[in-house]
C-alpha cells in the first residue's frame, strides 16, 4: 500500500514526462523551468532528459513568454506554459484574456490556440501579500477559456493529457500548499473527464461544493461530519469554466442543501456564480439557503495564524453545516 | 541613419505593373471604405492606411506565401497585398458572414488562415509575442519560413515590445519587427512617446540587428526588405526595420486632428508614395502614364466587384453568435 | 429646461475641471488626454486650461503610467490616471492589484495610495473582441480597491471628487456608450455618497438590480413595466466594492423579488454576487428565485445584430419580468 | 565599460569604521536570519544578500534621509543601512506586532515611513514605475531629493522596466535605478535573460546616463553611486547604475542550486566584499585589526539585541486581520 504514495508534485511531473513523451510537439517553458528544475522542483531532471528545446527556461517576461506560447501553438505545437505561481499571471492576462480566449471566435473559427497554461497557486505558506493570491475566479469569468482545478492527486497526475488534446487554450491550477502531501493514486483511474464536475464522496444531507484546496478540506470535514451522523457529499468543481451545472444540480436535488468552501475571497467568486446558479435553477429544490465559506477580503498577511485565519479551515466547516443543519 | 541600398532593385515592366497596382488598390479601397463609413456600411473604429502604402506593398514584396504575417489593426493594405480579395474584405468590413472572418471582427480583425494571415490585431503591441511564438514554432518544426510583424512607433512604448524583442533575440527565431513610425500614435507625437526617438537605435538594446528607411520610397522600402529577409533567411535570427512614414489621414473616423497643423499634412503630402513610385517609374522609363490609367481603371472595377459583393452579403444568423467561443466537440 | 440638457461626456468634464481647480495636487494622465483632446474628447481644452504639467499625455504604457501614478499617490499628489478604455486595463492589472490594493495592508497602515483610476467600458459601438469588454466583476474581486461604476450622468458628474477625497484607490467606470447621451443634471444634487447603492426609482413588485449601462435600461424597462401595471423598483448598484448590502437586502426585502441586470458577462460576475448574498441573506423574504440578465458568454463581435444580442436590452428585461411575475 | 572614478574618496577613520560597521551588520543579521529560518522563527520565503552588500551600502552613502528608497525582496541589508532598527525588522521577519509593518510583510515586505522605505516588493520589477512616480511627485512639488531604485538583472527582461525607464527619461523625474546584477535570477544565468548581457548598454535605449561598476568593491560603488547621485541632482534627470555582484547564498531557503558550480560560488568569495574592504581599509591604514573586532562585537551585541527583542515581541490579534484593507473612516 505505502508503495503506492506519492506527493502531489511528483503527479505534476509523471503527468508533464507523459506528455512530453507521447507529443513531439510538446514542449515546457516557463522561468526557471530548465536548469532550476522548478521553482517548487516540479520539473526537476526534465531538462536533463528532454533537452533544452523541450525544457526552455524563459527570462522574466510573463506577457513576452505567455503570448509566445499562443503564437507557438498557432504555429503547430503544443506548448505547455508554466506560470511560476498565479501571483505573476496578471502580467499575462492582456495576452490570455484578449489573444487566447478571443482568437478562435474573432476568426470566425479559423485560428484554434491549443495552449496549456499552468500555474501554482493560493495560500500556504506564509508568502504574504503578493504570493498568496487565490485568482481563480478572475480567470473563470473570461469566455473563450477552459479552466481546470487540480484539487486532488488524481487530477494532478490526468488533468494535463486531456487538456492538451483540447484545441482550445486550457488553464490549470496546481496549488502550492499540496506539493508535499502524499496520497495513493487510484490504479483505476487514467483518465479525467475535463468537462465534468466530480463527487468525490457521496453523501444525502449536505452538498459541500468546491474547488482545489478546498477538496481535501471538504473531505476531511465530511469524515468528522460522518462521525456526527451527517452524510455529506463532496463535490470537486474541477472545471471552474464551463462550470458543470448538471452534476452540481443533481447533487442539490438529492441532498436539498449546499455549502460552498472556497479559498479565494468572497465577493464575486466561484462560490457566488454556483450559489446564483443553483437560485436560479434549484430554488425550489433547497430546503434551507445555499452557504458559502471563503477566503476574508483582505491582502493575506505573513504570520501563520493570520494566514489561517483568511481562509477556510475544517473546523469551521464543520461547525457551519453542523449550525445549518441543526436549524432545518 | 537609414539603410543605404547595396544594390538596386531593377523592375521589368510587368513587375512595376504589379508594385503600382498594389499601391493604387490599397489607396482606392481606403477611400472606398472612408465613404462607405461615412454611408454607415461600416461601423466601428475604421484606421486608414493612406500615405503608408509604400511599407506594406514594400515589405510584403520579400514574403514568400509560406511566411506568416501579424498586423495591427490599421490592416487593409496589407491584407490586399497578402492576396486577401477586397471583397470579402469589404463584407468584412461590413459585417457580413461572408467576410473572412464571418463578419464578426469588422475593420480591425481581418484574419485568413489561407493566406497566412494572423490578424488584424487592436491591442496595442499585443501581437509582438505572438510573433515570437510562430517564428518559435517554424524553429522548432524546422520549417524554413518567416514571420512579419507590423508595429506602430507608438507600440514600442510598451513593455510587450521589449520583451519580444529579448525573446526574439535570445530564441533567434526568424522574425522580422517591421515599425510604421508614421510620427504619430493618435495624438501623441514620437517625441512625446520615446526618449530616444532614433528607434532604430532600440534595437541595440537587445542585439538586434536593425535599420531604418524611407517609408515613402517604395523602391527603398523593397530593397531594405530584401535585405533583411535574407538576413534572417541565411542567419534564422531576428531583424528589425523601422520605415519612417506618415498618415495623411485622422488616426480614425473619431480623431479632429487637434494635435498637428494641417500644413505639416499637407508637406508630408508632397512625398506621397503613390504618385511618387509612378514618377519614378516614368522617369525610368518603365511605365509610362498610360499603365497608370490602367492600372487605375483595373483597380477602379475590383473596387466596384469588392463593394457590389459585400452589399449582396448577409448577416450571420443570431443563433451563431457564440459558435466558436469554443470549439465543436 | 433644455438649457439644463448635458451629455455624459461633459459631466465628466465638469468633474475634472472642477477637480484640478479644487486641487493643486491634482494632475490628470494617461494616454491622448491632452493633445488630442481625450480618445472620447473628454479633456478636450483641458491642456489649454491647466497645462502640460497637470494634463500629461503619456505613451502607450499602461503599467507604466499607472504604476507611476501609485507612486505619485505615494509621493503626496492626487493623481487621476486615465486608462483609455478597460480593454487595456489588464496591462496594468498587476500594477492595481499587487500594488495599489495591497500597500495599505501590506505595509501595516503606513501607506496610503490616494489614487484614482478612471476608465470608460462597456460595449455598443461595434469595436468588436478586443475593444468591447465589460470587466468590472474582474476588478470588483479584488480587496483593497473602490470601484464605482458611472451609470448616470449624476455620478459621471459628482463621484469623482469624492474619490478623490478617499485615501485609498478608487477605480471610476465610465461608459463610452453613454458619452453622446444628453440627460438634465439635477441641481438639487452636488454629491454622490461613494459608499452607498442608489434607489433610481421606487417601486413595490419587484427589485431591478443593476449597474452601468444598465441603469438606463433598467429605467426604461421600468417605465414600460409601469405601463403594464408593475412597479418595478430600480436599484443602481454604483459601488461595485464594496457592496452596499443593505440598500439592496432592504429593497428586496420591500420588493420580495429579485432581477439582476448586467452587460458584463455572466459567469463570475457582480451579479452572481449579488445573487448570491440575496440567497444567503434575504432567503426567506423571497417569493421566487433571483434570476439574472446578462451578456452573452462570448467575445463581442463587430457587427450591431450581434452586439445587440450579446447584452440584455430593455425589451428583455421587460419581457422576462413578466413572465417572472405571471409564474408567481 | 565600467566607471572609472573622477577622483578618489578619502575615508577619515569614522567614516571607515561607520561602513565596516553596515557591511558587519548586513552580513551577520542575515546569518542570523538564515539560523533563524532553520529554527522556524522565520518562515516564507527569505532571500539573502551575503555577498551582495557593497552594493547596498556603497549606494546609500549617497543619499539623504529626504530620498525615497525601493527595493526588492532582498532587502534586509538595504532596510538596516537606511537606519531601520534590527529589532523591528527581527520581529517582522518573525512576523509579530512590534515589526515594521505588524508581522504582515516578513521578509519580503519591510516598509517604513520614517526612512522613506517603500518596500520590500516581491513581484519583480512591479516597483519601477512606482519609483518613477514618486520622483514625479518630487518634480511637481518641486522638492529637491531623489528616488533610488534597486533591482535585479533578472527584472531588466521585464516589460516593466522598459516602461519605466522610458517614462522616468521622457519626463526627466531624478530617479537613481541600480542594477544589483548578480548573475542569475533564481537560476537562471544572464545569457539566459537578456540577449545584450553588457546592461549597461540597455540605458542607451532611453537616452539615459548609465554606468557599470565592480559591485563587489564597496569605494567603487561609493564613488560611482556619487556620481550618479550628483549628477540626478544637478540635472533633474535619472540615471542607470549597473553593480556587478553575485550572491554567495542560494535564491532563497528554497533552492537548491542546481544551476551553478559550487567552484564558480567559491570563485566569487575570493572577492567577498566584506574582508575586501577591510583589508582595503588595513592597506591605506585607515583602520587597523583592533578597529575590525571592534565592529564585529558592535554587531554582535545589536544582533544579540534584535533577537531578543523580537523573541519578546508578540502576534498581532487575529480580530485584526483586515484592518487597514481600507483607510478608517
Ligand atoms: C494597449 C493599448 N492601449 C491603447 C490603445 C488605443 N490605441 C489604439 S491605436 C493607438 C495608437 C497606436 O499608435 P502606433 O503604435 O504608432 O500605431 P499607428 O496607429 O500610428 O499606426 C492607441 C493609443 C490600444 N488599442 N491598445
Ligand atoms: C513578476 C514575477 N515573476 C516571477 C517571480 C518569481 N521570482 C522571484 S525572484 C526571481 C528572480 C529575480 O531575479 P533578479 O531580478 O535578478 O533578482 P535577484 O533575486 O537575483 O536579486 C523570480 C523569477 C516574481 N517574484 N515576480
Ligand atoms: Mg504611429
Ligand atoms: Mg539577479
Amino acid at each position: 500500500m505505502a508503495g503506492n504514495l506519492i506527493t502531489y508534485r511528483e503527479c505534476i511531473k509523471q503527468a508533464l514526462r507523459e506528455a512530453l513523451q507521447a507529443d513531439e510537439r510538446v514542449f515546457v517553458m516557463g522561468e526557471d523551468v530548465g536548469r532550476y528544475g522548478g521553482a517548487f522542483a516540479v520539473s526537476k531532471n526534465l531538462l536533463q532528459e528532454f533537452g533544452p528545446e523541450r525544457i526552455m527556461d524563459t527570462p522574466l517576461s510573463e506577457a513576452g513568454f505567455v503570448g509566445a506560447g499562443i503564437g507557438a501553438a498557432l504555429g503547430g505545437m503544443r506548448p505547455i506554459v508554466e506560470i511560476m505561481t498565479v501571483n505573476f499571471s496578471l502580467l499575462a492576462l492582456d495576452q490570455i484574456a484578449n489573444n487566447a480566449a478571443t482568437l478562435l471566435h474573432m476568426s470566425g473559427g479559423q485560428f484554434n490556440v491549443p495552449l496549456v497554461i499552468r500555474m501554482s497557486a493560493g495560500i500556504g505558506r506564509q508568502l504574504a501579500a503578493q504570493h498568496s493570491h487565490s485568482w481563480e475566479p478572475l480567470f473563470a469569468h473570461l469566455p473563450g477559456l477552459r479552466i481546470l482545478s487540480a484539487g486532488t492527486h488524481e487530477d494532478a497526475r490526468h488533468m494535463l493529457a486531456p487538456a492538451l488534446a483540447d484545441p482550445d487554450p486550457v488553464i490549470i491550477f496546481e496549488y502550492t500548499s499540496l506539493l508535499n502531501l502524499e496520497k495513493e493514486l487510484p490504479t483505476s483511474i487514467n483518465q479525467v473527464d475535463i468537462h465534468k464536475a466530480k463527487v468525490r464522496r457521496e453523501g444525502k444531507d449536505i452538498s459541500l461544493i468546491t474547488y482545489g484546496t478546498g477538496v481535501y478540506k471538504c473531505l476531511a470535514a465530511a469524515d468528522e461530519l460522518a462521525a456526527a451522523g451527517i452524510a455529506a457529499e463532496v463535490l470537486d468543481l474541477r472545471v471552474l469554466r464551463p462550470l458543470d451545472d448538471e452534476t452540481i444540480l443533481a447533487s442539490v436535488a438529492k441532498t436539498n442543501r449546499a455549502f460552498i468552501v472556497e479559498d479565494a475571497s468572497r465577493s464575486v467568486s466561484v462560490s457566488s456564480e454556483v450559489s446564483a446558479r443553483i437560485m436560479e435553477k434549484s430554488f425550489y429544490d433547497l430546503d434551507a439557503p445555499v452557504q458559502r465559506l471563503c477566503g476574508a477580503e483582505v491582502p493575506i498577511p505573513y504570520p501563520k495564524h493570520l494566514e489561517d485565519a483568511a481562509v477556510p479551515q475544517p473546523a469551521q466547516i464543520v461547525s457551519a453545516i453542523k449550525t445549518l443543519l441543526q436549524h432545518a | 541613419m537609414e539603410q543605404q541600398p547595396l544594390q538596386s532593385i531593377k523592375l521589368t515592366a510587368e513587375q512595376a505593373r504589379k508594385l503600382l497596382y498594389q499601391m493604387l488598390l490599397i489607396r482606392r479601397f481606403e477611400e472606398k471604405a472612408a465613404e462607405m463609413y461615412t454611408k454607415e456600411k461600416i461601423r466601428g473604429f475604421l484606421h486608414l492606411y493612406i500615405g503608408e502604402e509604400a511599407v506594406a506593398v514594400g515589405v510584403m514584396q520579400a514574403l514568400g506565401p509560406e511566411d506568416n504575417v501579424l498586423c495591427t489593426y490599421r490592416e487593409h493594405g496589407h491584407a490586399l497585398v497578402r492576396g486577401m480579395d477586397a471583397g470579402v474584405i469589404m463584407a468584412e468590413m461590413y459585417g457580413r458572414q461572408e467576410g473572412c472572418c464571418r463578419g464578426r471582427g469588422g475593420s480591425m480583425h481581418l484574419f485568413d488562415a489561407k493566406t497566412k494571415f494572423y490578424g488584424g490585431n487592436a491591442i496595442v503591441a499585443g501581437h509582438l509575442a505572438m510573433a515570437v511564438g510562430l517564428g518559435l514554432a517554424d524553429k522548432k518544426m524546422k520549417r524554413k519560413q518567416l514571420t512579419c510583424c507590423f508595429f506602430g512607433e507608438g507600440a514600442m512604448a510598451e513593455g510587450a515590445f521589449h520583451e519580444a524583442m529579448n525573446l526574439a533575440a535570445l530564441w533567434q527565431v526568424p522574425v522580422l519587427f517591421v515599425c510604421e513610425n508614421n510620427l504619430y500614435a493618435m495624438g501623441t507625437a514620437l517625441r512625446y512617446t520615446h526618449a530616444q526617438t532614433d528607434l532604430e537605435k532600440k534595437g541595440a538594446a537587445y542585439g538586434i540587428a536593425s535599420a531604418s528607411v524611407d517609408g515613402m520610397d517604395l523602391m527603398a522600402v523593397m530593397q531594405a526588405a530584401n535585405t533583411a529577409a535574407e538576413s534572417i533567411r541565411r542567419t534564422g535570427q531576428p531583424y528589425f526595420l523601422v520605415c519612417n512614414t506618415y498618415r495623411f489621414r485622422a488616426h480614425s473616423m473619431f480623431d479632429a486632428e487637434l494635435y498637428r497643423e494641417k500644413s505639416e499634412v499637407e508637406e508630408w503630402k508632397k512625398r506621397d508614395p503613390v504618385p511618387g513610385f509612378f514618377n519614378y517609374l516614368t522617369q525610368q522609363h518603365i511605365l509610362i502614364d498610360n499603365d497608370f490609367k490602367e492600372a487605375e481603371a483595373k483597380v477602379e472595377k475590383e473596387i466596384e466587384k469588392a463593394v457590389e459583393f459585400a452589399d449582396a452579403c448577409s448577416l450571420e444568423p443570431v443563433e451563431e453568435l457564440t459558435k466558436y467561443t469554443y470549439s465543436e466537440r
